[in-house]
């Protein structure tokens, strides 16, 4: 057992598929000598070499494709993009490329790639540097798409999404990347995907949320009345959607808000209060409550915080949702 | 020193077997044998009739939007003929059809994913080729990336990737050429520079006077040939493949050649071109000049040439019922290779969409039950 | 008034708006002397010349890039995608760069541009020329997202859209191209972007539906008992959506289906559900029930119709929700 | 002819004025005046003042990461002087501080946008130039897009667009490239290849000995560079601008030069490069050369020199008042210029947010009220 931030448990989780599984390569800006921008790769080119830890042109779609090669070929690439803002260039390849290239063989060629993105705002970041995308790749279809909020989880998580024969995008929030740490098992483990966890049992209300709104989640439930109980789930996994552990808890709250850092309107809020809606119509005692992002681009940092759902907005959310 | 030259560069054109079917004997030199000109002629008049076939199925309303290969089946087969079958990979767009076929693809698969069939697409196990693309300029990474794992597993095994003038265009087609130079992967890009993007001429595409030169941005060996020669085709792919097998990198080949028929079998070419164009290319037709050098050589005459397409429509009318007369696919079958494991919400999709229902809400379905209110 | 298809009906618009105004240039793929391969743009290339009517390369980033160049240069670029399949490799420059620059540059740069991109499926077309993604660009944020169903919608929103002085993706579903014909008056008019149309006046239950799948809806209606009475909703524009009129039905009828082409997941359907519920909490009087394509990537053709939103899929839907 | 050459090319490298102060008095002929060099040298000095003092703030948490210009003023200089102010436009990346300040951006909108306010993107009307970019390799096509639109309107106008030798790599930059080529816009393409995209060396970017043959690909006009040669880099660009302005169409250069800092405020270059690399490419500085070549010419001396830093460091602690005095913007700004007419549901998170509810359920914020059940 390790104390280690999320960064340190990525970098652990690399660390040991690589050597466990010489298919593993992993490829991205930046990310071997350097270790990349945010130093999750650090030590692993000393350790591989530049064969296994490769310094890729300046070209996200290159990365996406050419990795999409290198799985069809039966290897195990794990690209990093530097930024989720990136991901622009390499949407085509992903979605249209990855996400289908299973299913339009019927299984001939498949994809076992595990794409990592830094993601999220909060760390007075330029432009495109702290969006979330995440419902985009889950509308997308084809794709897997986690996203942790802890080291212990993210270390887990990340093994079975590079074992996985399909292929996964890796959401890591940057605003957890070195806020705390954590005990982390030097043992290889896996979290399944599509597993939601249940981080603080409840019986008045249901917050749902993932990524780095989790702890904003947590803060704004200190501030409640000693009385209200609330059922705090982090999803980890966006897709495939551990819903049954969302509505189970419906079921028993009857009411619940979802936290999102991504713009509201299309947003996954609205995919969860459906899903919620329709399996929960009887039990519910209030309209389900969103708390995201607003209709709006990311604003630059100075006005980040009043973007983001914040404590101070999701304790709102959760007083609103109790006294409808 | 203030100014000096710190950049140099030419480009060779080279043709070996010219319209009327003369051959420079010295570029020929152990090139193709008389057996395997006359099998690459073989496959070429085989390939011609699904072509033709083709057009007709769709004509009847028997298949969908096609796009005819007829014209620039010698690029296909003199350069599918430098691949190594079961060993080095095919990474095609969709005016190959003789190379797949030489290179093992059995042929109602190409017609079956025409027909909107996704079993067209699922190659067998063993031909080392990916399926038909129907976006433009986005395959061309993945040759490159499968390339790139032979090297990293040090296989001596290359990738050949075809693609039109008009991909060249596409930003993944440059990012495709940097990372092969980049990482001197076996990849041979060959374009088969048909004059035409649907109904764009190459001229409108690009201000260079030849696509060849676009591999010098990546100081990537180049050079342009004539498309219709299947010696010169096979002659600089089988250099490029040499070369990178052994570990020399990547290579570009511009194919010069024409597009016979319409774009597709949804376009019609008459509206942007001009017929006395299309004439004067039907004169360069591969397969005329084949014959001619074959004749030339004794090696053909009128009756083998009954022969072989009687062969050939046997083979083609084999090939239309394999296409036709597979099962309907189910509805599973769209869910079922979403995942290697089907996640819990597809399995509920596909079940109920089985018993007839909408398929997506699982209470209506009856598959999980609305307790009643607590 | 002539009796127009979509096709025509989206012609004359562009006619007309060339005619008035000599900053709108269209360009894209085959769009000249060819007249686009779905014939939308026949004859304007004779009629205003190759500077206004311009053959580009094949590479839809370079398309959307330029335009957005010509936008801030105060031309009014009228760019087309051939088909919704290639709009990933222009996704970057239309999100990140079309859908951003008025804000980013508080108002210092505009993009009035207009992105006509045909889409759907059910014409027997090859892989990716077949889907819906119109949920992706109303996420996106900074886009506005048309989608007429009918020949006078068409003519009138592509006009607007056109004079709008910010980025509007206007998608025209190919399988309504030429399925029928309707009166178009010959005069210039403007249907204002964000409002839906009641298609048809009904109590008992509200469809919400857009683009080709208002045909199917009609056609599922048909097959109803003659006393259900249904409210069809064409919403038109998808962002900014007219929820109020959404809102207004349900709380008349207290049901409402939602009937879309894309995946269900995380697509409109979810959205429009989740603020249904908000709004209509208390009128509800069954879960709202969404109707579209599977969590799959849409099929080959020989299978295209199963996966679609047909009308007995549709009648299903109406009925199961009447019978809650 | 079965072989023949079908295209041939060089690339040429210029350097006009050495790094030790030495002028090629004939390349040099009919380009800079005494003044203009006086002029520029100012201009540098004050924009390495601007970077060291951006670089201070940022260390003490003052403002967010910046990404020093230091080492390639004399390519922004000499390339922006070539540009009509008011007249041209420039669309640049993000290390071209200094020839965005002489084509009359007010210096604190630079920092206003590095300290994380979109007012530094709001380019005062009449200065033509698009806000620095974020996102690499993609600005270079609207860079061409308003080049076309000068085009099509006949205005004798240019654009200049900067961008890194990283971004060649990106599938944008080849579009842009092509497009500008097709359609003979007027465009300049200036890559600082400064030899490094963050960690990233040149060699590992590309497998060309020079970025300026990326250009050929297109048959674009094309060249290399001194870059830290203020006679060179404007010469270069004079003869495109002059080229583009008379209709002959784009232009591409490669100014070789050398980023002297880190990659940004973020960035560790030493964790990357060797020492010794960054001190040989002291010795070529633009800024110690003009002013060497200033003092040969008499036009230069230490007094001046002190004058100049004084009113460098008054010009830019104004500006960092400038950008530390204004106000903190409200939240309503990133709602309204999201669309020229606000949608009613961004009216309602912005005055829902304003009330500090949580700005997105209505009926919450008590402007819509949900009537009672009938
Ligand atoms: C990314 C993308 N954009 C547009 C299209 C539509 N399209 C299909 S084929 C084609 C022209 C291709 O020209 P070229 O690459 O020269 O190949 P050819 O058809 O001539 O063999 C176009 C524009 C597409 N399939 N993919
Ligand atoms: C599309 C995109 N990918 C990645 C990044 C992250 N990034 C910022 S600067 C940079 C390197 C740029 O190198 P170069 O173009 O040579 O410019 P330089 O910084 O050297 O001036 C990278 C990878 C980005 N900003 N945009
Ligand atoms: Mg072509
Ligand atoms: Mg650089």
């Amino acid at each position: 057992m390790a104390n280690l931030t999320l960064v340190q448990a990525i970098n652990l989780a690399l660390t040991q598929e690589m050597q466990h599984d010489d298919r593993v390569v992993l490829l991205g800006e930046d990310i071997s000598i350097n270790g990349g921008v945010f130093r999750v790769t650090e030590g692993l080119h000393e350790r591989f070499g530049s064969d296994r830890v490769i310094d890729t042109p300046l070209a996200e779609s290159g990365i996406m494709g050419t990795s999409v090669g290198l799985a069809i070929a039966g290897m195990r690439p794990v690209p990093e993009i530097q930024f989720e803002g990136f991901l622009g260039p390499a949407y085509d390849q992903l979605v249209n490329h990855a996400g289908r290239m299973r299913v339009r063989t019927r299984s001939a060629l498949t994809i076992p790639l595990t794409v990592r993105v830094p993601v999220g705002g909060g760390i007075h970041a330029p432009e495109l540097h702290s969006d979330s995308p995440e419902a985009i790749y889950t509308h997308s279809k084809g794709i897997k798409v986690v996203m942790p909020s802890t080291p212990y989880d993210a270390k887990g998580l990340l093994i079975s999404a590079i074992r996985d024969p399909d292929p996964v995008i890796f959401f890591e929030p940057k605003r957890v990347y070195r806020s705390f740490r954590e005990e982390v098992p030097e043992e290889e483990y896996t979290i399944e995907i599509g597993q939601a966890k249940v981080v603080n049992e409840g019986s008045d209300i249901t917050i749902v949320t993932w990524g780095a709104p989790v702890y904003q989640c947590l803060a704004a439930m200190d501030n409640l009345p000693e009385d209200v109980s609330v059922e705090l789930i982090d999803l980890r996994t966006i897709y495939p959607m551990d819903i049954d552990t969302v509505i189970q808890s419906v079921q028993k709250t009857g009411r619940c808000v979802i936290v999102h850092e991504a713009p509201l309107t299309a947003g996954l809020g609205a995919e969860i209060s459906s899903q919620i809606q329709e399996s929960c119509f009887l039990y519910l005692e209030a309209p389900v409550q969103r708390v995201a992002g607003f209709d709006t681009i990311m604003p630059y940092y100075k006005l980040e915080l009043s973007y983001l759902p914040e404590a101070p907005r999701i304790e709102k959310g959760i007083k609103e949702c109790l006294a409808y | 020193m203030p100014r000096r030259t710190v950049y140099e560069a030419s480009i060779e054109y080279m043709q070996i077997l010219d319209e009327h079917g003369n051959l420079d004997e010295k570029l020929a030199k152990d090139t193709l044998s008389d057996d395997d000109v006359v099998y690459m002629y073989e496959h070429m008049v085989t390939c011609r009739q699904l072509d033709e076939i083709a057009f007709k199925l769709q004509r009847s309303g028997r298949m969908g939007t096609y796009p005819q290969n007829k014209g620039q089946e010698a690029a296909a087969i003199g350069s599918g003929f430098a691949a190594k079958k079961g060993e080095d990979w095919l990474v095609p767009c969709y005016r190959e059809n003789a190379a797949l076929y030489m290179h093992g693809l059995p042929m109602h698969y190409i017609l079956l994913h025409w027909m909107g069939d996704e079993r067209g697409n699922q190659i067998p196990d063993g031909v080392n080729i990916t399926p038909i693309s129907i976006p433009i300029g986005t395959h061309m990474l993945h040759a490159v990336g499968i390339a790139w794992a032979m090297k990293l597993r040090k296989e001596p095994r290359v990738v050949l990737t075809y693609f039109g003038d008009g991909s060249t265009s596409e930003g993944d087609f440059h990012e495709a050429m940097n990372f092969a130079s980049v990482f001197q992967t076996p990849t041979v890009f060959i374009c088969q520079n048909n004059q035409w993007a649907i109904s764009t001429p190459r001229e409108s595409q690009m201000n260079s006077e030849t696509v060849a030169q676009k591999a010098l941005a990546y100081g990537m060996p180049t050079c342009q040939i004539d498309g219709n020669d299947i010696f010169a085709a096979y002659k600089a792919t089988k250099e490029a493949t040499d070369r990178a097998r052994a570990g020399g990198g990547p290579s570009f080949i511009e194919m010069v050649t024409y597009r016979l028929g319409d774009h597709t079998t949804a376009d019609d070419a008459r509206r942007y071109r001009d017929q006395a164009e299309v004439d004067a290319w039907k004169e360069k037709d591969p397969i005329i000049r084949t014959r001619l050098y074959l004749e030339s050589r004794g090696l053909w005459d009128d009756d083998r040439q009954i022969k072989l397409q009687d062969r050939a429509k046997t083979i083609v009318s084999e090939v239309v019922k394999a296409a036709e007369d597979i099962e309907k696919p189910g509805t599973d079958d769209f869910f079922d290779h979403m995942f290697a494991v089907l996640p819990e919400h597809l399995i509920r999709q596909r079940d109920t969409l089985r018993t007839s229902s909408i398929g997506q809400n699982p209470e209506q379905a009856g598959l999980r039950a609305t307790p009643a209110r607590v």
